[in-house]
């Protein structure tokens, strides 16, 4: 595949990943959310893949390999169970209003946009429109977490985010080392245990979402 | 050799500071070494200081120091002027080191150990830095002996006693302190990146090339330092808190010698450190200090006159008496080259200065160990509670009777001498400047009168009621004459007193080296003891050298001949009879209550200058329900700093009161803890990302 | 110019001062009861009170300290040792400097000081009221006459009393400046408080209600009383005296016989007679002043004295 | 022999954490503790001699400069002295039932643990493997702060691990931008590993490394500690254990500030040093400025410390901000001299924590009269963290000053030194308070040795780098120096 080729996949599987984040955002129920990054860690991994045939990258095929296992089906199923786990409050709960947060969006998406349009050039270091995309996708991520109230919908944000992390990782022409990947992708699975046990502990102990204590102050 | 004296000195100090240990086995035992060490210190001292003044004064011996910090030399440098602040430290420090271990004993027997170890500990470092103030010769050994000063004189405030009113006043002291260590750091550091170095040699080249306004602003930054650290109005707030909460020789050392170690650095930055070369002084510096100094006198006496705590009252007088030595290095700086040829009275000014440093220093620590004596006799620093101790402590009572006399500035005592120079000086200086500005110069010399006369009131008041007149508590009642050790150490000041003021151009020619060093002009005995050291003399016009002279020597002759012919006529006919009757009270039999107490005895004054006391005044009548019948009439009345107040309480208030909302403000709410970090990182990117190729 | 008054004149005025100083109170209160129409106590009757009350035995406070007895001495030492330092008979500096005009100022401040501390000492309320009421004006009082000093200080270029009089020279009103006018009018207007008498004092009464002078002197008796007395004569007739010097021509400085010497003699009988005529007038056209009064009253003077250093200095 | 040393020093901790796996005893634990700190301090300063004579080192993804062994020796210091103090802080903790009996050894281990993943931030060479270590610092002190387990540390260890697990995801996609700019240049080989970046950085791509220099500033800056993004930090140093907050506050936010570093260095060679110093200034401004109301109106003792961290590292990057070779030096210095202070704050305030059963500054009164040795380092730490000689911090804020005049940024220079002074006022406030009064609701029983020994450890530092910097620690600190300015 020529490069043109490839920028246009980038760009287009860009478009998808930023829908996707917007249901995220969109989302009034944690499993419909949850549905979503899962779809989005999905299309990275095609992204991995379509990058890899360009390329001819073997790292990348892993990397792809291990995003559609840990990213697309793994973390997700965790999300699941410990929402099955502690059978209350499916809805997300936002802070602000779910229309205010796609507001915040639309402006962080076109931020991001017009900060790598003042780049000249980020094209021959970064594939197409990764960067901007990237950006995007990481600061939408921790928007969510910003106007999320419940401690799940929270680690999807930041799942979320990741998952804009690993877009531009990947589109970088060069590849990242596969160590790192992996060691980053370690650490992730890492902290999501951890959360979820913290999550699990105190809705055992003091019966109440974790994110919401706030005796801590001042 | 001489620079091997101070490390002698620093020696004694540091080994002082080491014999705090001992409290670990014996209190006793650590005070009486640690005071030793003090004598040993402050009598190397004074060897230095008086081999310095009184050998040829020449250029500054320096030596440098083992090399601390790689980014600076650190060195000693004794000149003229550290030599006299030097002597000064060393003449209260002996009769601090005398007075120390039994005052500590007397007054608080039960201290622990530990709280021994600290005083010992302090009062060393106290003293070390002080004396090394005055000898660095490079700013970062200034520093860090100033901050090391106030730090040893906040422990010797803090370990007093365990009520919280001392570590209130500590940390008044030490903060506004620590504000003015901030001015002088900018203030040095400005000068030390200019130099690329921090010996006072490279500043002084630096200063060279300063341009006028950037000179004037260090000046003014320095100053504000200095000023925070030497009480001046109205900076002076922590001044009469702390002092008082400190054991009463290290209330001597602070108020006698800790100020003037600002004054030195004053003295040190404007003459020497920052001075234009061969041009005089910026004149917005002397009209300045001039003004604060006249402004601290008057403020100062008059808010001593309202005291009823005996050691408070002192301490305020420090900051009329701190005011009045401003007044004469002020008028140093506005003369300096300025005068005709033939002029001295730059000279004078500073002779006034100076002078008046050393007499606050022995009359100021006298009345500062009376006052400790009288307090661990009694227990009790409010002199109403006091009186009648005259005839139980008849030593104390004279002695604290000289100081009084002698801070009043009346002959033939010490303070009557400096005052009369800086009165003589002003008028010099008016007689230079036609104009508003020699009217101003003369107003501020009857401001000073009117100080001499109020402190002459306030301290009538302040030994009348401690000591005269019938006892008016057990307290007082049960009072002892304080022990042998203690009187020897007031002693030595007081004679310190009597002989500056009876033989006071004997003691010029230790003024020819700072005078001469610091102004480049004549030397303090050339101008003032022309006429031999037993007459003092000034000119108010340049040309005639003495038209103006007195010998408080024969005065106190004349003096000392007429009391006995007076004595003789006082003692009237053998034949006629003396007896003792109760005093006059129309008939009644005569109690304690019919004593004339501080209060009345200031209302007067308070009353005449009500405009600036603001005094508060609440009354309030107990009735019986009808309004007719009166039960009780509560009166109470206080007359407060209105620096405090109006300036510090407000500022204290409004920082305080917009911490707490701003803290009460934050929500324990993790969402916004994240939007925190994603703004920010909007922001910055915004900020320093977008549009910059 | 050394030696214009040798030690031995100094001392003879001294004694001088000393021994007229009772026959001016004596001619002041003649003067007053002429004024008010009585016949009035002889001119001397002053020196008898002082002889009795020397022969008299004393009474003192039982609380009084040791103090007590030694402060009509040092009262009196202080006072007459300002005596020294007024020119009576010639001007000129005198050959052995003693003090100038601030040294004068603060003898009579140190005078002032004891007596009241004695009047504090005894421990009863009338010495205290005294006391305080005498420390309250003292501070406002000596600023301006410091000022009325400097005014004429600033002129002559010297505080030395001899010499400011030299310099005056023998020049009389006409030869006035307009500063020198109102330093006068300001220290005409001091006088009555410096030397204690209405409008701001009254030395006849011991009124505790307004007395401030006699008030600190209610426990002293005998000899002592008699000390404070003697004390406060010399103390009215130095005042004078100072006035004298600093307003008014004293004797040629350069004549040595003792034909000027008469001379200067009879200059200060006169000026001192003019300034007793004064305060007699004074005192019987006048009411004493409330004592928070007496602030303004002294503001006068103030802005009198200041108003003379200005024109001096401008 | 060093290269050898580069991976024996991660080794001997993550050995020790796996040894205390085999034990429940307390005393064996302690000693386990006590030896595996003195063994990778000694072995620490074996390297640090071998640096110091042949200069940097690498093995694989692992280098040691000397900028990174400034934070090596005041790792392994402080947690020498956490060791000592953990010995009589755990026996009391345990008698009062704050520490279960069983569980120590998981404690222990995870100490161990976190110790391992800072060695490895220290002397991690390539960028990607620096996150990763900074990640496992997250994931292993998170759940040392929520170890007591009640609500309060768990949603304190929560609050932590999201709000820095975001922080330096941020930093990893800062990370990710550099390396693209550097494969761009140099291909894909190496181009994470910071020594070849530096080789070649002044031929970078200016605007991404702008870009990517800004993620990095924020994310490492949140885990930092930098305001506006601190807020997790007082909850965090607060509800941990005091061993653990010590080590927190001493190393753990250091580490970010090596990362920043580390990054500030290549912006400079890519962009010039204006721009990484001016968004270092603003953060440091801001910091400070932050911090100081909490301090002033704070109650919980602990939390006041953390605030003062937040306070402390706004200095360094202050410092770091005005720039040049003394600004710089002085941020090192300052680095050093905080970590020792705050680590001695800690202890001093844990035992008195533990004395009065307290942590509300309030109820602990009159410390002098019933602990005064305690008494004392506590006011002394309280003194040297307001900057007060002769003690460590003062020549550090000395140098920072000097730097900020020597450039004129005189509104900076304001600015700092009034609130330097308002935090001097209210910390010197609090800590009066503490120690002296009349004391109450507190028993005079006798000082552990082994909290009192750290302690002294800590303040003999202390006040030594306050009296003079030993010569070899200044030639250490410039060859830092050096390696930051070029």
């Amino acid at each position: 595949m020529s490069a043109e080729t490839i920028q246009t996949i980038i760009d287009d599987l860009g478009a998808l990943l930023l829908f996707t984040m917007i249901l995220i955002v969109a989302a009034s129920q944690i499993s419909r959310a949850i549905y979503a990054v899962a779809a989005q860690s999905l299309f990275i991994a095609i992204a991995g893949a379509v990058l890899a045939t360009a390329t001819g990258n073997v790292d990348l095929w892993v990397i792809a390999g291990v995003t559609l296992a840990v990213k697309a089906t793994l973390l997700p199923w965790v999300l699941h169970w410990v929402v099955r786990r502690m059978n209350v409050r499916r809805e997300v709960e936002p802070v602000i209003p779910i229309a205010a947060t796609l507001v915040l969006a639309v402006a962080v998406v076109v931020m991001s946009f017009h900060l790598s349009a003042s780049l000249g050039s980020v094209r021959q270091a970064i594939t197409g429109n990764a960067l901007p995309v990237g950006i995007a996708l990481t600061l939408t991520g921790v928007l969510v977490m910003a106007t999320r109230k419940t401690a799940l919908s929270q680690m999807v944000g930041l799942f979320a985010s990741e998952n804009g992390i690993f877009f531009t990782a990947m589109a970088v022409t060069q590849g990242m080392p596969l160590i790192i990947e992996i060691g980053v992708i370690l650490d992730v699975i890492l902290a999501a245990l951890v959360m979820t046990i913290m999550v699990l502990r105190v809705r055992s102990t003091v019966d109440a979402d974790i994110a919401e204590l706030d005796r801590l102050r001042g | 050799m001489l620079l091997t004296g101070t490390l002698l000195m620093a020696a004694c100090y540091g080994a002082g500071a080491l014999s705090s240990l001992l409290a670990r086995w014996s209190g006793r035992l650590a005070l009486g070494v640690g005071h030793l060490a003090v004598l040993a210190g402050a009598t190397a001292g004074l060897g230095v200081s008086l081999g310095i003044l009184l050998g040829t004064p020449g250029r500054a011996l320096t030596r440098p120091l083992p090399a601390l910090f790689p980014f600076a030399r650190l060195s000693l440098s004794v000149d003229g002027l550290s030599a006299y602040f030097l002597l000064v430290i060393s003449l209260v420090a002996v009769a601090a080191a005398i007075y120390g271990p039994a005052y500590l004993r007397a007054h608080s027997p039960d201290a622990g150990r530990a709280r021994q170890a600290a005083q010992v500990f302090g009062l060393n470092v106290f003293l070390g830095c002080m004396t090394f103030v005055c000898c660095a010769g490079d700013a970062l050994t200034f520093l860090l002996c100033w901050e090391g000063m106030t730090l040893a004189s906040y422990v010797l405030v803090v370990s007093d006693d365990r009520d919280g009113e001392n570590a209130r006043a500590g940390l008044l002291y030490m903060v506004m302190t620590h504000g003015g260590t901030a001015l002088l750091l900018v203030a040095f550091l400005a000068l030390t990146e200019r130099a690329g170095a921090f010996d006072f040699a490279a500043l002084r080249a630096a200063a060279g090339g300063l341009d006028g306004t950037t000179r004037t602003t260090l000046f003014f930054l320095a100053l504000g330092g200095f000023a925070t650290k030497a009480g001046v109005v109205p900076l002076h707030v922590w001044l009469p808190r702390a002092h008082p909460a400190a054991p009463s020789h290290v209330s001597a050392l602070m108020s006698g010698v800790m100020l003037k170690v600002a004054i030195y650095g004053i003295l040190r930055f404007a003459f020497d450190l920052l001075a234009p070369v061969a041009a005089p002084l910026p004149s917005s510096w002397g009209w300045t200090v001039l003004v604060v100094g006249t402004a601290s006198a008057v403020l100062g006496v008059l808010y001593a006159l309202q005291q009823h705590d005996l050691k408070r009252l002192l301490a305020y007088h420090s900051v009329e008496n701190v005011g009045i030595i401003l007044i004469g290095v002020g008028l140093a700086m506005i003369l300096w080259r300025r005068e005709a040829a033939g002029g001295a009275v730059a000279t004078v000014a500073l002779t006034a200065a100076l002078l008046h440093t050393v007499n606050h220093a022995a009359f100021k620590g006298l009345l500062f160990l009376a006052a400790g004596s009288v307090l661990c006799r009694t227990h009790v620093r409010n002199m109403e509670e006091l009186g009648g101790l005259a005839r139980r402590m008849p030593w104390t009572a004279g002695l604290f009777l000289l100081g009084a006399i002698a801070i009043s500035g009346l002959p033939p005592l010490n303070g009557f001498v400096s005052e009369w120079l800086t009165f003589q000086a002003l008028l010099g200086g008016a007689s230079r400047f036609h104009g508003p500005a020699g009217l101003g110069i003369v107003f501020s010399a009857a401001m000073l009168a009117l100080t001499g006369g109020l402190a002459a009131a306030c301290f009538v008041k302040a030994f009348g009621v401690t000591f005269l007149g019938r006892a008016r508590t057990p307290h007082a009642e049960h009072a002892t004459e304080a022990p042998p050790s203690m009187i020897a150490g007031m002693v030595w000041l007081g004679a310190l007193c009597v002989a500056l003021g009876v033989a006071p151009g004997y003691a010029m020619r230790l003024l020819d080296a700072p005078t001469a060093g610091l102004l480049h002009g004549p030397a303090a005995s050339a101008v003032v003891t022309a006429r031999g050291p037993l007459v003092l003399s000034t000119a108010l016009t340049p040309g005639a050298t003495d038209a103006t002279a007195i010998s408080t020597t024969m005065l106190a002759a004349l003096l000392i001949a007429l009391t006995a012919m007076a004595w003789v006529l006082r003692r009237g006919s053998r034949r006629a009879p003396s007896r003792t009757a109760p005093t006059w009270t129309c008939g009644m039999s005569p109690t304690a209550r019919f004593d004339y107490t501080a209060t009345a005895f200031a209302k007067p004054l308070r009353l005449v200058f009500a405009a600036l006391y603001r005094p508060r005044r609440a009354v309030i009548h107990e009735t019986a329900g009808t309004p007719y019948v009166l039960r009780r009439i509560h009166y109470a009345g206080e007359v407060v700093d209105l620096a405090e107040t109006q300036i510090y309480h407000r500022v204290q208030r409004g920082i305080t009161a917009l911490s707490r909302t701003i803290r009460l403000r934050s929500t324990g709410r993790i969402h916004g803890y994240i939007g925190f970090v994603l703004g920010a990182l909007f922001v910055a990117l915004l900020l320093f990302g977008v549009g910059q190729r | 110019m050394t030696g214009d008054r040798p030690l031995g004149l100094v001392l003879l005025e001294m004694i001088l001062l000393v021994l007229l100083g009772p026959l001016v109170t004596g001619a002041i209160q003649k003067l007053k009861a002429r004024l008010q129409c009585r016949q009035g106590a002889d001119v001397l009757q002053p020196y008898r009170d002082l002889a009795k009350l020397l022969r008299k035995g004393t009474v003192q406070a039982d609380t009084a300290s040791g103090f007590f007895r030694s402060i009509p001495v040092l009262v009196l030492a202080a006072t007459v040792a300002a005596g020294a330092l007024v020119p009576v008979l010639r001007a000129g500096p005198s050959a052995f400097p003693l003090g100038d005009a601030l040294m004068l100022l603060g003898l009579l401040a140190l005078a002032r000081f004891l007596t009241a501390v004695g009047a504090l000492d005894a421990g009863g309320a009338f010495g205290g009221m005294g006391a305080s009421r005498e420390m309250t004006i003292a501070p406002l009082v000596e600023p301006v006459l410091m000022m009325v000093v400097f005014s004429t200080a600033l002129a002559a270029g010297t505080t030395e009393l001899g010499a400011l009089a030299a310099h005056r020279g023998t020049s009389w009103i006409f030869a006035w400046s307009a500063a020198d006018f109102l330093g006068f009018a300001a220290m005409l207007v001091l006088l009555p408080a410096e030397t204690g008498r209405i409008p701001v004092d009254n030395p006849d009464t011991h009124l505790e209600l307004t007395m401030l002078h006699e008030g600190m002197l209610l426990e002293h008796s005998g000899p002592g009383l008699g000390c404070m007395l003697l004390a406060s004569h010399t103390r009215q007739i130095v005042t004078l005296g100072l006035v004298a010097a600093l307003f008014f021509p004293v004797g040629p400085a350069d004549g040595i016989g003792a034909a000027d010497l008469l001379l200067g003699a009879g200059a200060f009988a006169a000026k001192i007679l003019v300034l007793a005529t004064y305060l007699a007038l004074v005192e019987s056209s006048y009411a004493k002043l409330r004592l928070f009064r007496v602030p303004q009253y002294l503001g006068i003077g103030f802005v009198c004295a200041l108003t003379a250093l200005a024109l001096r200095i401008l | 022999m060093a290269e050898t040393l580069l991976w024996v020093l991660p080794l001997v901790p993550t050995v020790t954490a796996l040894a205390m796996l085999t034990t429940r005893k307390r005393r064996i634990l302690s000693g386990l503790d006590v030896g595996g700190s003195t063994v990778l301090a000694a072995l620490t300063f074996v390297l640090a001699r071998e640096v110091s004579a042949g200069g940097p080192r690498s093995l694989g993804v692992f280098r040691v400069d000397e900028l990174g062994l400034v934070f090596l020796l005041l790792l392994v210091v402080l947690t020498l002295a956490v060791s000592i103090y953990t010995v009589g802080w755990l026996k009391q903790a345990v008698a009062v039932g704050n520490m279960k009996a069983e569980s120590l050894r998981s404690y222990f281990a995870l100490v161990h643990a976190f110790v391992a993943t800072m060695v490895v931030t220290i002397l991690a060479d390539n960028l990607g493997v620096l996150w990763i270590a900074m990640e496992g610092t997250t994931i292993t002190s998170a759940v040392l702060i929520g170890y007591h387990g009640h609500r309060h540390g768990l949603e304190a260890a929560w609050k932590y691990i999201i709000v820095t697990t975001i922080g330096i995801s941020f930093g990893l996609f800062g990370t990710v931008l550099i390396y693209a700019a550097a494969a761009d240049v140099m291909g894909g080989a190496g181009a994470m590993s910071w020594s070849a970046i530096m080789q070649v950085a002044p031929a970078l791509d200016p605007g991404i490394v702008r870009i990517g220099f800004i993620f990095v500033m924020v994310g490492y800056g949140t885990k930092a500690g930098l305001a506006p993004m601190h807020l997790w930090l007082p909850d965090a140093h607060s509800q941990a254990p005091t061993p653990v907050s010590a080590l927190l506050s001493g190393v753990l936010i250091k580490c970010a500030l090596l990362a920043i570093i580390r990054f500030q260095t290549i912006a400079a060679a890519a962009c010039g040093a204006a721009f990484p110093q001016q968004v270092l200034l603003v953060f440091g401004l801001i910091s400070v400025v932050v911090a100081t109301p909490f301090i002033l109106a704070q109650r919980d003792i602990k939390r006041l410390l953390g605030y003062h961290s937040v306070e402390h590292v706004g200095i360094v990057v202050l410092g770091l901000g005005f720039g040049g070779a003394i600004g710089t030096y002085g941020a090192l210095l300052h680095v050093v001299n905080h970590g020792v202070t705050k680590a001695l704050a800690f202890f001093a305030a844990g035992t008195a924590i533990a004395r009065y059963g307290s942590r509300d500054m309030r109820a602990i009164r009159g410390l002098f009269a019933v602990a005064p040795i305690g008494a004392t380092f506590l006011m002394l730490a309280a003194l040297s963290l307001a900057g007060v000689p002769p003690f460590s911090i003062f020549v550090s804020e000395l140098m920072v000053l000097r730097a900020g005049i020597g450039h004129g940024h005189w509104v900076a220079i304001a600015i700092f030194l009034a609130m330097v002074v308002i935090i001097f006022a209210g910390l010197l406030h609090h800590a009066g308070a503490m120690v002296f009064g009349e004391p109450r609701g507190a028993g005079r029983k006798a000082e552990a040795w082994s909290p009192l020994l750290a302690m002294l450890l800590l303040a003999a530092i202390m006040v030594l780098l306050g009296l003079t910097i030993p010569v070899s620690f200044d030639t250490l600190l410039r060859r830092a120096t050096e390696v930051v300015v070029g």
